[in-house]
């Protein structure tokens, strides 16, 4: 009964309990607001969680990150920003009653979606296949399971430059939290001296900082699927011509949960891998 | 399927393509910026320096991106509220573990190192 | 022109008819209504499980189950009374009916997202009831860690279903922000919504910002347990005392989603039935937006115990403070609207002096639990369970139970039989406080609470407890039974059968699907010039003449 | 009813509160009978003008409305600021003796407490364990607490006093014991089965007389003949949370008439329960599990030396 009512005065859009479109727009625009903000106090939680074990045991995470691809991620970054542009420019090109545009840009932004998802399925198979993972089913290789230093330096992909450009400056810098143990790049490092990656002797409960990765990225990654299946929606809908001047509630309200799921990759990002 | 512009079933604000591009383009010069700064050891600076580039990123997006800059401002007033409280969560939870801190066992695990 | 009040005529029960137009209705009184049997039917359930738990306490060794049953049993009495029962129980149920009611409009904000936080309520409802069957749960309603990740009862289960339950109350929440927000009617200013209104929009705030961080909680609690990801569990190098903090981020505010639309309702009822304007509006308002806020500063207060630091305990037993003075202005400005006033002690007013002595008493023993020394004492006692429950039993349930009289004729178009809604209020409450009060002497003499087996000085004060217990059963037998009664054989209700002014009373009884035939202005909903007693009706119709639901006196 | 408003009493229990057996319970009462008569008073207050309202305005039904004042701005304040004064005070109160109750004292006699479901145990500084406390009077005790499973509470009512003890982390509680005599201790946070079976006492020794007590208490097998050390053991070790004495049904295998049974082995075959056979399940408990039982048991290597198993075996000999 709310999509009824074409009669005079009375869009085919506008729900019966409205007075008029303007009303219904703001209603849906500060609904959805709302719902933003019970996301951001979702994600809150993990970042609590964070912060704790961050300031708490530093060591953990300045000994964890050289297994994230910086590389990758930045990539990721620069991908979830701009389908957040085309996103930005669909609604855009919506309020203007641009069909065609709107298709595209719509297009690239799913195609953004699936860039970025690619990139962290590559990122996930690496921990996995390393046993980076977390709590009790975090099992990194043990030195002696190495054939060869070689071999090692390809497979841990994630982690080729850190031990070149960072390690050393930061090892000194933190002499007490990570023994400067050895500087060498990846692999090259003797067995029983720590792990490969040069970053010294692995501290206790490695495993919570790759729980809290995965929790992190897991759950972004579970909105960045929901958020292309909602621009999935629209683009259909679009095709369909639903959306002009007139109506374009829907690809505004799609286009500001993608633009949060975009906002909140921008602190995971250098929260999870650029650590000092 | 109009494609005039009708200012007066006009229902939110309408952002300009260049608006956009200086925009994306910021973004993409701050992402590269904060990888860039990592390369130099700042102490516990670099931590708020990333940070503070993220805020900026994505203070850009809220207010251009999703038109906040333009909107009611209930809108506005529901995201800083809810940042305020993700703020209180943070700082309560700090302060109270790091004054507890002393008094866990260091590297306690009993299911992990048995 | 339809005569809506003298002839039966279509009203939103009988406009369409099938299970399918109720299960899948768009319409906020129906929703309401499905609301209101689903919470009773938890209550039922609840009430239940307190009547096994307090038919074992008759002993202090083992009386009618084992200890783990008994543990399954409290827990569940905790769960379903607070997840399923009176979080949603004033908003969603009572708050859906009448909140588009009241603000004179046609529905809520967002209809369909009303009804799938109904199906939403329904699908988590079922998956934490059918955690009974499944190995039920022994952790208590709180959940806390190690204990809920090592126990091996089926804990994800419920922690999905309360998880679902969660997204349940903040759809209810995020509608009626929008709906206060965007379909007030011309005329009606901010400061012109009846109380109740801001009561409720307080406890959406609460239920938007809050819930969320239920959720999270429950997702690590629910990965630690499948996935051992470490967050919470000492035995994997986490922090137990991590988790109460994340658990009472959100579930001291929840106190709040339970307390606060109960105060609403509470200042409706005071006013109305002292037929006097309520005393000191804008204090009352705001101090139902203080305790919002107020409300997410305070959940350390339930950590005095547990190893949180004494440098956090202070800064929470200050904040702690806070909250008592809101509630103690409220308490003050409902007195003084008595004042003076012509006060009818009909069902719904005697459940309100109820709440205010109830509420009185929980609101003030929270004062030894605030301050930091007595609290060491009594935290984790009885004196927690009883001051619980003077709050929201006391408060809570008997501020519903007072809206549900209230409105019932609205909602059904049925007088109830008023002397019996007496006589059981009356019981009620001596049964109440015979059953709580002793809870307060045990605490504060060091019984613990949770305590399956205990000592042998508590056991007369143990008894006295439960045969309280039994006293109220017989009260809720009452009250369902003449309830039940009046859908039966009731009298037809006028459109105000108690003289108010709130725009819910501007509608027939029943209101028709559309709420008014008219387009509604805002009104002072607290004063009651316009109304004069009709003995033939017995109920009020406007001064004009009319019924007070067609004529254009509130316009 | 004098009962019911009598607060506190020196030592002895009262209508509402233990006895007040340490010298923080007299500061700790004497703060609960300022805020019990500020409820009263207030309670009283709401409570006379509630029902004086409700009689003597009460009215006939069908009654129009009365037009007096729906504010009063200085009256409002008033009833304001009050009640924020007053929770000042209260606040300041609570918090300066919660400080006290806190901090230990420099140089307290140290005892450390382990929680387990379900019972406490007492480690004393020379090593010797108890699963009661037992103290001197008039001496300051620091119990410096931490749980092998999950989380519990330390609750001694007598002395005011209680603290969660909490996996992973130590946790500190204190008390200056003003009297002598057995004072209950509970578990105050919920731990599963047997939470309200968690129990333990007090026992605070006459001054002079606790050292004399430790010596004695820690030469056990001088003093107990080598079945009773055992079923000490049974019990303060956790072997009665599995195994019990009676024939019932439980985690472990019952003690009753086990001696000299033959079982059969969750793996096959069958093993003659023998002093051979116990010794192993004491100290390498997953060697050989006993058909129909899981392999939980925990080994107890370095936790008992020969003397100590002897006296088990010979404990759950005389168990028929």
């Amino acid at each position: 009964m709310t999509d009824s009512h074409g009669s005079e005065g009375h869009p085919a859009h506008l729900q019966h309990h409205f007075d008029n479109s303007r009303q219904q727009f703001s209603a849906s625009k500060l609904g959805m607001w709302l719902f933003l903000a019970t996301e951001i106090l979702l994600f809150a939680g993990l970042f609590v969680a964070y912060a704790v074990y961050r300031s708490n045991h530093p060591e953990i995470f300045i000994y964890a990150h050289y297994f994230l691809d910086t590389k990758l991620g930045g990539i990721n970054t620069m991908v979830l920003l701009l389908s957040s542009f085309t996103m930005a420019w669909g609604v855009r090109a919506a309020q203007l009653g641009q069909r065609k545009l709107l298709v595209a840009l719509l297009s690239l932004t799913l195609l953004g979606g699936f860039g970025f998802l690619g990139i962290k399925y590559v990122e996930y198979e690496a921990k996995w296949k390393h046993g980076l993972l977390w709590g009790t089913n975090y099992n990194p290789e043990s030195h002696d399971d190495h054939t060869g230093a070689d071999e090692h330096a390809e497979e841990v992909e994630e982690a080729p430059t850190a031990p070149e450009t960072g390690a050393p400056d930061r090892l000194n810098l933190e002499p007490t939290v990570v023994p400067p143990s050895a500087t060498g790049p990846a692999g090259t490092v003797p067995p029983g001296e720590g792990l490969p990656h040069g970053q010294g002797a692995e501290p206790d409960n490695v495993h919570i900082f790759f729980g809290i990765y995965f929790l992190m990225t897991g759950l972004h990654g579970i909105h960045v699927l929901v958020g292309m299946s909602l621009i999935f929606w629209i683009l259909l809908k679009s095709i369909g011509g639903a959306y002009g001047p007139k109506y374009f509630t829907p690809v505004d309200l799609v286009g500001l949960y993608w633009h949060l799921v975009d906002l909140i990759w921008i602190f995971l990002f250098p929260l999870l891998y650029l650590i000092h | 399927m109009a494609t005039e512009h009708n200012h007066h079933d006009q229902v939110g604000h309408v952002v300009p393509v260049p608006l956009l591009g200086g925009v994306i383009a910021a973004l993409m010069i701050l992402t590269w910026l904060t990888v860039f700064v990592t390369k130099f050891d700042l102490g516990s600076l670099n931590i708020f320096i990333a940070l503070g580039i993220a805020v900026i990123k994505g203070a850009l997006v809220v207010l251009f991106f999703m038109h906040l800059r333009w909107d009611a401002p209930i809108n506005g007033i529901v995201l800083i509220s809810s940042l305020l409280l993700v703020f209180l969560f943070i700082g309560f939870a700090l302060m109270d573990s790091a004054a507890y801190a002393p008094d866990q066992i260091p590297g306690y695990a009993p299911r992990i190192n048995p | 022109m339809s005569t809506a009040a003298t002839t039966p005529d279509s009203n939103y029960l009988n406009v369409t008819k099938g299970a399918l137009s109720w299960l899948l209705t768009l319409d906020h009184k129906r929703i309401g209504i499905l609301y209101l049997v689903s919470i009773l039917s938890s209550f039922f359930l609840g009430g239940m499980m307190a009547m096994l738990i307090r038919t074992e306490l008759l002993t202090p060794g083992d009386t009618i189950m084992t200890a783990d049953q008994y543990n399954q049993v409290f827990t569940l009495h905790g769960a379903i009374m607070i997840f399923l029962f009176i979080i949603p129980g004033i908003p969603a149920a009572l708050g859906n009916f009448v909140l588009p009611l009241m603000l004179g409009a046609k529905d809520v904000a967002f209809p369909r997202l009303n009804l799938m936080s109904w199906w939403l309520w329904i699908t988590g409802a079922f998956i934490a009831v059918a955690s009974i069957l499944i190995n039920a749960v022994d952790t208590g309603w709180t959940f806390y860690t190690p204990y809920s990740t090592t126990t091996g009862t089926s804990v994800t289960l419920i922690v999905t279903g309360v998880f679902i339950l969660g997204f349940s109350s903040i759809l209810t929440g995020l509608n009626f922000i929008v709906t206060i927000h965007k379909l007030r009617p011309k005329g009606m200013t901010w400061f012109k919504m009846p109380l109740l209104l801001w009561g409720l929009y307080s406890t959406a705030i609460i239920q938007v910002l809050a819930t969320p961080v239920l959720g999270i909680t429950l997702l690590l609690l629910a990965m630690e347990r499948v996935m051992g990801i470490g967050i919470f569990d000492a035995a994997l190098g986490g922090d137990p005392v991590l988790f109460q903090h994340f658990f009472w981020f959100y579930s001291h505010p929840a106190v709040y989603i339970m307390i606060l639309p109960a105060m609403g309702v509470i200042s409706e009822l005071i006013s109305v039935f002292s037929r006097k304007h309520i005393f000191g509006y804008k204090f009352i308002a705001f101090s139902s937006i203080a305790i919002a806020v107020f409300s997410f500063l305070v959940w350390g207060h339930h950590m005095f115990t547990s190893g949180q630091s004494e440098l956090v305990n202070m800064i929470f037993s200050a904040l702690t403070f806070s909250v008592s003075i809101p509630s103690a202005i409220k308490v003050f400005n409902w007195l003084a609207t008595m004042y003076k006033g012509r006060i009818q002690l009909d069902t719904p007013m005697l459940y309100a002096l109820s709440f205010l002595f109830l509420f009185t008493i929980g609101g003030l023993t929270g004062l030894f639990l605030a301050t930091l020394a007595t609290d060491i004492h009594l935290h984790d006692t009885y004196f927690i369970v009883a001051h619980f429950h003077y709050v929201m039993f006391g408060g809570t349930v008997i501020a519903f139970l007072g809206g549900l009289h209230y409105w019932w004729p609205k909602m059904t178009g049925k007088m109830y039989n008023e002397k019996l809604g007496r006589i059981a209020s009356v019981i009620l409450f001596v049964g109440f406080n015979v059953t709580f009060f002793t809870q307060f002497v045990m605490g504060s003499r060091g019984m613990p609470r949770r305590y399956f087996h205990y000592q042998e000085q508590f056991t007369s004060l143990n008894q006295l407890s439960s045969v309280g217990s039994y006293i109220m059963a017989v009260a809720f037998f009452m009250i369902a039974g003449y309830l039940l009664h009046s859908l039966a054989k009731g009298r037809k209700a006028p459109a105000n059968p108690w003289g108010a002014n709130s725009l819910e009373w501007h509608t027939p009884s029943p209101p028709p699907f559309d709420n008014f035939d008219r387009e509604m202005r805002g009104v002072d909903p607290y004063d009651y010039t316009g109304w004069k007693y009709d003995e033939s009706i017995e109920g009020y119709v406007p001064v004009g003449g009319g019924d007070g639901t067609r004529d254009s006196r509130a316009v | 009813m004098i009962g019911f408003l009598s607060t506190t009493g020196a030592g002895e229990p009262s209508f509402w509160l233990p006895s007040q057996s340490s010298t923080i319970a007299q500061r700790v009462d004497s703060i609960w009978e300022f805020i019990f008569w500020l409820s009263v008073f207030f309670f009283a207050l709401v409570v006379v003008l509630g029902a004086r309202f409700a009689l003597k305005y009460r009215a006939a039904r069908g009654q129009g409305t009365v037009a007096t004042t729906d504010h009063n701005t200085v009256l409002e304040v008033v009833w304001t600021v009050i009640p924020t004064l007053l929770v000042v005070v209260l606040f300041w109160i609570g918090f300066r003796t919660y400080i006290d109750m806190s901090t230990p004292p420099e140089n307290a006699y140290e005892i450390q407490v382990t929680g387990q479901k379900w019972q406490w145990l007492f480690t004393y500084p020379n090593g010797y364990v108890d699963e009661n406390l037992h103290a001197p009077v008039n001496t300051d005790v620091v119990l410096v607490m931490t749980s092998e499973d999950v989380i519990h509470s330390m609750f001694i009512p007598a002395f005011r006093t209680k603290q969660d003890v909490v996996p992973g982390r130590y946790s500190k509680l204190w008390f200056n014991a003003t009297e002598t005599g057995e004072f209950d201790i509970y578990c105050a946070e919920y731990c599963g089965t047997s939470h309200s079976d968690m129990g333990a006492k007090a026992i605070i020794h006459p001054e002079g007389e606790y050292e004399p007590w430790l010596k004695d208490a820690s030469n056990l097998h001088g003093r107990f003949p080598p079945v009773e050390i055992g079923e000490k053991y049974y019990k303060r070790f956790g072997c009665k949370q599995c195994h019990s004495l009676d024939g019932g049904a439980g985690i472990g295998p019952t003690f009753k008439g086990l001696y000299g049974t033959m079982e059969r082995l969750s793996g096959g075959g069958s093993v003659l329960v023998d002093e051979n056979y116990i010794r192993e399940s004491i100290l390498n408990p997953q060697a050989k599990v006993t058909e129909g039982y899981s392999p939980v048991m925990p080994t107890y290597q370095g936790r008992f030396n020969d003397q100590d198993i002897t006296a088990i075996i010979e404990f759950i000999k005389s168990v028929e």
